[in-house]
């Protein structure tokens, strides 16, 4: 096992903690031993440069990619997704960089992806569309300035508009830990405070949030602990209120080691 | 105003559907169908006699159940090149086994179990050996009809049942019990699609499996379940083709593989999957069950009707270009 | 060379090379039991002659490529005589030239190579044994004018538009019914059996007084016969098809068809494994060896029922004799 | 280090390379093809005598220029179905124009060129009317063999002429001229794909209409010539048919379009578009061809053979998912 | 014609001019009589909340879609392109939001994707494949930090490696105007400073820039000038010397009328 990270000051127990966690596509190691450990109620941060691995280790986590070595522990487990579903199941939603939405669906069925409200007759059920429809109604009007209806097909939508339909449905659900990547990227200004607003609620609701991100102001503003990567390896961790912007550009560019 | 920019959808009004490319596309079938009609009563009365009206849904049951099943496929961006052959399949899974003696409930639940365990196997070898679904159902289109080969040694079993001769004749008013079925079945398949988590996953399965796999959904068991369900349908029209002709036989029965494919795509369904309807592949069915029949009314001579049905093929796919 | 050959028969071919050929025979498609039958005649004739025989056959009646390519398979091994079936009177030339060029004999059945094509590419066919479609056609005809005294509209049900038997066939039957009768209409139907149904179907609605039925062989035949029959009509339409497999037999007996004309496959499989034995043995054959035809009606249906798949009158066998 | 991560790509080791999914994707056929070489050698030893290696490669030549035709298309996402009724359109209009004593050289010419119209006509559809490529052609596949059963009133014409017949017998040792034909034809296409504009242009269009559409790529050009090229290859295929089986037939010849995707898709290439090879297919034909030769020669029963070949079929599509 | 919104101060010839451009998708209104205008040897820039049709004005210019009614005037002459071939011909380069990379296709590939060099045989051209690598590795290597090889396929890289390589396809090659729809979204900190390090050359060397942003510190860092759309309309523009980020905002948001 390598040496960890520095992990920070310990506050409390830990929801997620991977260690020593290796991926490689073909030829290509995108993750080295990445250690690292969040917990409930805090906010953290992953930064890093592009194609640092920052997406594959959220895939990781979030059952899409199955580690090549290394443990995830969540909720005091050691997990072994065998599919997002899992991952959901046990409480864990991500907003992928990718958004993971299906355009040919409405909005309000992306929204309610395997999540579906269903009306029972006796062994059958049936979708209960106008019960989804009006709570997609609520969700996305918290969060879009510019609302989209929730009948029409995300095809239609603009980048900004798509990437409020996925962040709806990941805080729309009960979850121990939501894991935005990359949330506000496409955002506009209010749309991007509202999102902020957001994150701050989850947390104080209790919940863990981990966030990605190349805005380092937001980095700075929002989180409680950040980690970076680099080249497929986590190399360090800081309390934020504890370091400066500054070293952060310095451990992500490799100007500072570890 | 964006918001009210953005209020196509569930609530939209007539006029703006009718502006709508997918309208067009979802119903062009049904458009396309109704040109027929009237070109066909126009050129001879006998097309909407109630006799010929009534054959033409008898003859268009099968068909209409096939491309059904096909729809599920495609709709997951598959194709079910074995349908046709595992039809054939359970055909002579039912002959076999009326032959046998074993009375007719048990044939045809032999009929659409064999039919089903074909599909399924399909559905098994596509969804865990990650094989392009074109292959896999080629691979079966062909071992199925070497296995009705064996089964039967390749001789018919004509099969002469009180209650199956009802099945091909009888029915309510012009409309014969076949084409029940095929009505019951499109029903259910609507339902299924649209109103059951089932459908919205399968669709997401098609339009776009990444996203699908990451929201949790299993596109295998997805992929699994559209082609055991093409099997299903393949036996049930197994039973429907013996009762029509009333004989199990081993033959080849090609052009059901094309016709149930292009109903789907007259229908409207992508062929890319993600979206689909049952309703365009119903009347998909319809319009080249009419066609024939028309053309066969015409007394349009055997080297010309090709030609006929190739040229309107694509003047009602044309239909939903030039709707718009 | 030789070493493909099964265990035990090298010996044999060597020491009693002509008495017991090695036989490769070519027929045309699974799904007929037209060619089952045929098969049965070469096998029995084989088993009586203590020849081996390989028999492969086309994957369908439309296979003429597929067909083309079995037979290149079997010429490089070291069969003595070949018994082919062609699809049609080309598809096989370039391979049976390359069997003339090395010698080997070839006895054609049932379809004929086309005698121009064949004298071109230098092809030398031993015999060839088969029915005279236009004849059988013909006696068709006849039996239409028998049943259908004070004349009136029939229809013909083809194979796949221009096949040459079919063709044939039709034509036969044109010449052979009297002057009261009349073709309205002739259609195509794949020598498939729903297909036919189907097509039948809408040619009475079309011709309402339509009084019968020439179709070109029983499968398509029993189809039309279903069609009558659920229309309402039986009895009343007449349908006469062309081959005389068991279960058209059967319903010549039943009266559901009013009469085929039998061919003999088997016949025509046993003459042509006989036309080996006396052609390897150095005999020379007659050119053309016409294969027995006879019309079965509901009057002699029991006789032939009895004697299938052997003909229940008479025939000369010419070769029969070579091979004393 | 992220810079040595991302060292996939042209300059390649062969044991990364061989860790690669796509590659055995591309070369799955040839393992496949190489297996099947070993079993149907060790079983019958005439598998790999010259003659009979010759025949298989006479045997696939028209295969492979179809499914090099077939890759055209399903590179950019399209598909042809009319592709073996095109051809048969071309050995009509060969036949005919031959039979009116135009010489070989204008007749070549004509075959060529009508199919290539055919399937220029599928492209302007395609790209101009905007409808789904899967309808229009088979539209083209109705219309194409339509058209061929009248131009040529059904019937066959026979072609005997010395240099066809040289065409279809001689050739370079085991390499007869069709299937010299057949690789210049695949290197040209190779060439097209990997080393023009064109070709580049070509699989943007397959894998990301919308980007190529705003690099300023007109994929409706694009649509058009694969489209033509299909078309004209159709046409060549005519020609080596009619110098095959001896005569211009208005046969369906069906089995060449499944073989034709087929040996595509075997090939790994994705009927989503985007991606392809051409030796890929190029050993798909083969594969599929000495299959049924290989099954052949083992005398493998007439009714287990449809069986045996689904069974390798998706067998040899297996194999690129269990050598990773 | 509508009242023009507030031009800005003009300082030389107009290279774009954009004159009450409308477009609707169906029945979604996306465009509203825009009008502005922009100079070559400037950085203009276009910002707005999502949906407010941002994106959509770009595919007009860059010969995408076609406008419903307007005009839009290039270099002096009123355009009417029929396809983004033309507008490239024209000498526009464009950033699309959704990048416009074919996946399957490698790097160098999307980078010469319709500007392919060829070599020539008589008739024949035949793609010169090893100069059009080389080309690709300056061209990367100048921008990406994670250099990509440019023999792998973008299907991939990661998401800041693809908006790189679009970057890259777009400033390669000589042209009056470069359009850039969120040319930053995805990108980490390093890459981000050079891409705005490129925007300035670029503007240095005499090329006209219009850049869509929705981080407004890099608007006002870059800009000389800055047009806001709301809701489908053009709400206003300012020279960027005589604005403050706050008005811009209030201008986005609907706060300040025009
Ligand atoms: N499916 C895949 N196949 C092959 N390589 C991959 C795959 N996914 C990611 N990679 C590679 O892994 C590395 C890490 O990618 P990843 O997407 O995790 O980066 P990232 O830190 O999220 O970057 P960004 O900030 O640009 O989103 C990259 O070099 C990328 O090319
Ligand atoms: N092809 C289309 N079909 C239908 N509606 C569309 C289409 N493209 C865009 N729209 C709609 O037009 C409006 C403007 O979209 P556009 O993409 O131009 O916004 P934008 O300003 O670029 O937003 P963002 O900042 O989120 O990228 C949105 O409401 C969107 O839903
Ligand atoms: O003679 C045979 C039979 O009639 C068969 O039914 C079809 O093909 C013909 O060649
Ligand atoms: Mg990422
Ligand atoms: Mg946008």
């Amino acid at each position: 096992m390598t040496q960890r990270p520095t992990p920070g000051t310990p506050t409390g127990e830990v929801l997620l903690d991977c260690r020593n966690v290796s991926l490689a596509f073909g030829s290509v190691q995108a993750l080295i031993d990445v250690s690292l450990t969040l917990r409930p109620g805090e906010i953290t941060a992953l930064v890093g440069d592009n194609g640092a691995g920052k997406s594959t280790l959220v895939r990781c986590i979030s059952g899409v990619h199955r580690p090549d070595s290394g443990h995830i522990y969540f909720d005091g487990a050691e997990i072994a997704f065998h599919s997002p579903e899992d991952a959901r199941e046990a409480g864990i939603e991500t907003v992928h960089q990718n958004l993971a939405l299906v355009e040919d669906l409405t909005v309000w069925q992306n929204l309610f992806l395997n999540r579906e409200i269903v009306r029972r007759l006796g062994p059958l059920a049936f979708l209960n569309r106008r019960a989804m429809q009006a709570r997609s109604r609520e969700m996305v009007s918290t969060l879009a300035v510019n609302v989209p209806a929730v009948g029409s097909r995300v095809r239609r939508l603009s980048g900004g508009q798509r990437q409020a339909v996925a962040i709806c449905r990941a805080t729309g659900f009960s979850s121990k830990l939501v894991i935005m990547d990359e949330p506000t990227a496409a955002l506009g200004v209010q749309e991007t405070a509202r999102v902020e607003e957001l994150i701050v609620r989850l947390r104080d609701e209790g919940h863990a949030v981990l966030i990605i991100s190349h805005n380092f102001a937001q980095v700075m503003r929002l989180s409680h602990q950040v980690w970076v990567m680099r080249a497929g390896r986590c190399v360090g961790g800081r309390r934020t209120a504890e370091t400066t912007g500054e070293e952060i550009v310095a451990l992500v560019t490799g100007a500072l080691a570890t | 105003m964006a918001n009210t920019t953005l209020t196509a959808g569930e609530g939209q009004a007539w006029p703006a559907r009718l502006k709508d490319a997918s309208f067009w596309a979802e119903w062009a079938a049904l458009v396309g169908l109704i040109v027929l009609v009237i070109v066909f009563q126009a050129l001879n009365p006998t097309f909407l006699s109630m006799g010929n009206i009534s054959s033409m849904l008898v003859a268009a049951a099968i068909l209409i159940i096939l491309a059904v099943g096909q729809t599920f496929v495609i709709a997951t961006a598959g194709i079910d090149l074995s349908i046709a052959s595992v039809m054939t399949l359970g055909a002579v899974v039912f002959g076999q086994a009326y032959a046998a003696g074993l009375g007719l409930a048990p044939a045809c639940l032999l009929a659409v179990l064999g039919a089903g365990a074909a599909g399924a196997l399909n559905g098994l070898i596509i969804a865990w050996g990650r094989i392009a679904d074109f292959i896999v159902t080629l691979g079966m289109l062909s071992a199925a009809s070497g296995l009705a080969l064996i089964l039967s040694d390749g001789k018919p079993v004509t099969i002469i049942d009180p209650k199956l001769l009802k099945l091909s004749t009888g029915g309510v008013g012009i409309f014969g019990w076949s084409f029940v079925i095929a009505v019951v079945v499109a029903v259910a398949a609507h339902v299924a699609l649209f109103h059951t988590r089932f459908g919205t996953h399968l669709f997401a399965t098609g339009g776009a499996p990444e996203s699908a796999t990451a929201m949790g959904i299993s596109t295998r068991r997805i992929k699994l379940a559209v082609y055991l369900i093409s099997g299903l349908l393949a036996g049930l029209s197994a039973i429907l083709l013996v009762a029509r002709i009333g004989a199990a036989e081993p033959a080849a029965n090609t052009a059901f593989l094309l016709n149930s494919v292009a109903a789907v795509v007259l229908g409207g369904v992508s062929l890319f999957g993600g979206r689909g309807t049952v309703i365009g592949p119903f009347f998909g069915a319809l319009l080249l069950v009419a066609l024939v029949n028309g053309l066969t009314l015409l007394g349009v001579s055997q080297f010309y009707q090709p030609l006929a049905v190739g040229i309107v093929v694509v003047l009602a796919a044309l239909l939903m270009r030039f709707q718009q | 060379y030789g070493s493909g050959l099964p265990a035990g028969s090298a010996a044999a071919t060597g020491e009693r090379a002509a008495a017991a050929p090695r036989i490769a025979a070519v027929i045309k498609g699974l799904d007929n039991p037209f060619f089952q039958t045929m098969k049965q005649g070469i096998d029995d004739q084989a088993r009586a002659a203590r020849a081996t025989v390989t028999v492969q056959a086309a994957n369908s009646i439309t296979d003429t490529t597929g067909q083309a390519d079995k037979l290149n398979s079997l010429s490089g091994q070291d069969f003595s005589c070949y018994v082919v079936n062609p699809i049609s009177g080309t598809n096989l030339i370039q391979g049976l030239a390359r069997l003339s060029a090395m010698n080997k004999a070839i006895v054609n059945i049932d379809s004929p190579v086309d005698p121009q094509a064949a004298k071109s590419a230098e092809v030398k066919l031993a015999t060839y044994i088969g029915t005279d479609n236009t004849e059988a056609g013909k006696m068709a005809g006849q039996r239409m004018t028998q049943l259908l005294p004070s004349g009136g509209k029939v229809a013909s049900v083809g194979g796949i538009a221009g096949d040459v038997t079919s063709g044939a066939r039709l034509g036969g039957f044109q010449q052979g019914i009297g002057p009261n009768l009349k073709i309205v209409q002739t259609v195509a139907a794949n020598w498939d059996r729903q297909t036919a149904l189907t097509a039948a179907t809408d040619v009475m609605q079309a011709q309402p007084d339509l009084a019968g039925f020439f179709v070109a062989n029983d499968d398509m035949g029993l189809g039309v016969a279903r069609a009558v029959a659920n229309a309402g009509k039986a009895g009343k339409v007449k349908v006469i098809s062309v081959d005389g497999i068991k279960d058209a037999l059967e319903a010549v007996k039943a009266g559901t068809l009013d009469g085929t004309v039998a061919q003999y496959p088997y016949v025509i499989g046993v003459m042509g494994i006989e036309a080996c034995q006396a052609a390897t043995s150095g005999k020379t054959l007659p050119s053309h060896v016409k294969a027995p035809v006879e019309v079965v009606t509901k009057d002699n249906a029991d006789k032939a029922l009895a004697a299938t798949p052997k003909p229940f009158g008479a025939y000369s066998d010419p070769i029969k004799n070579l091979i004393k």
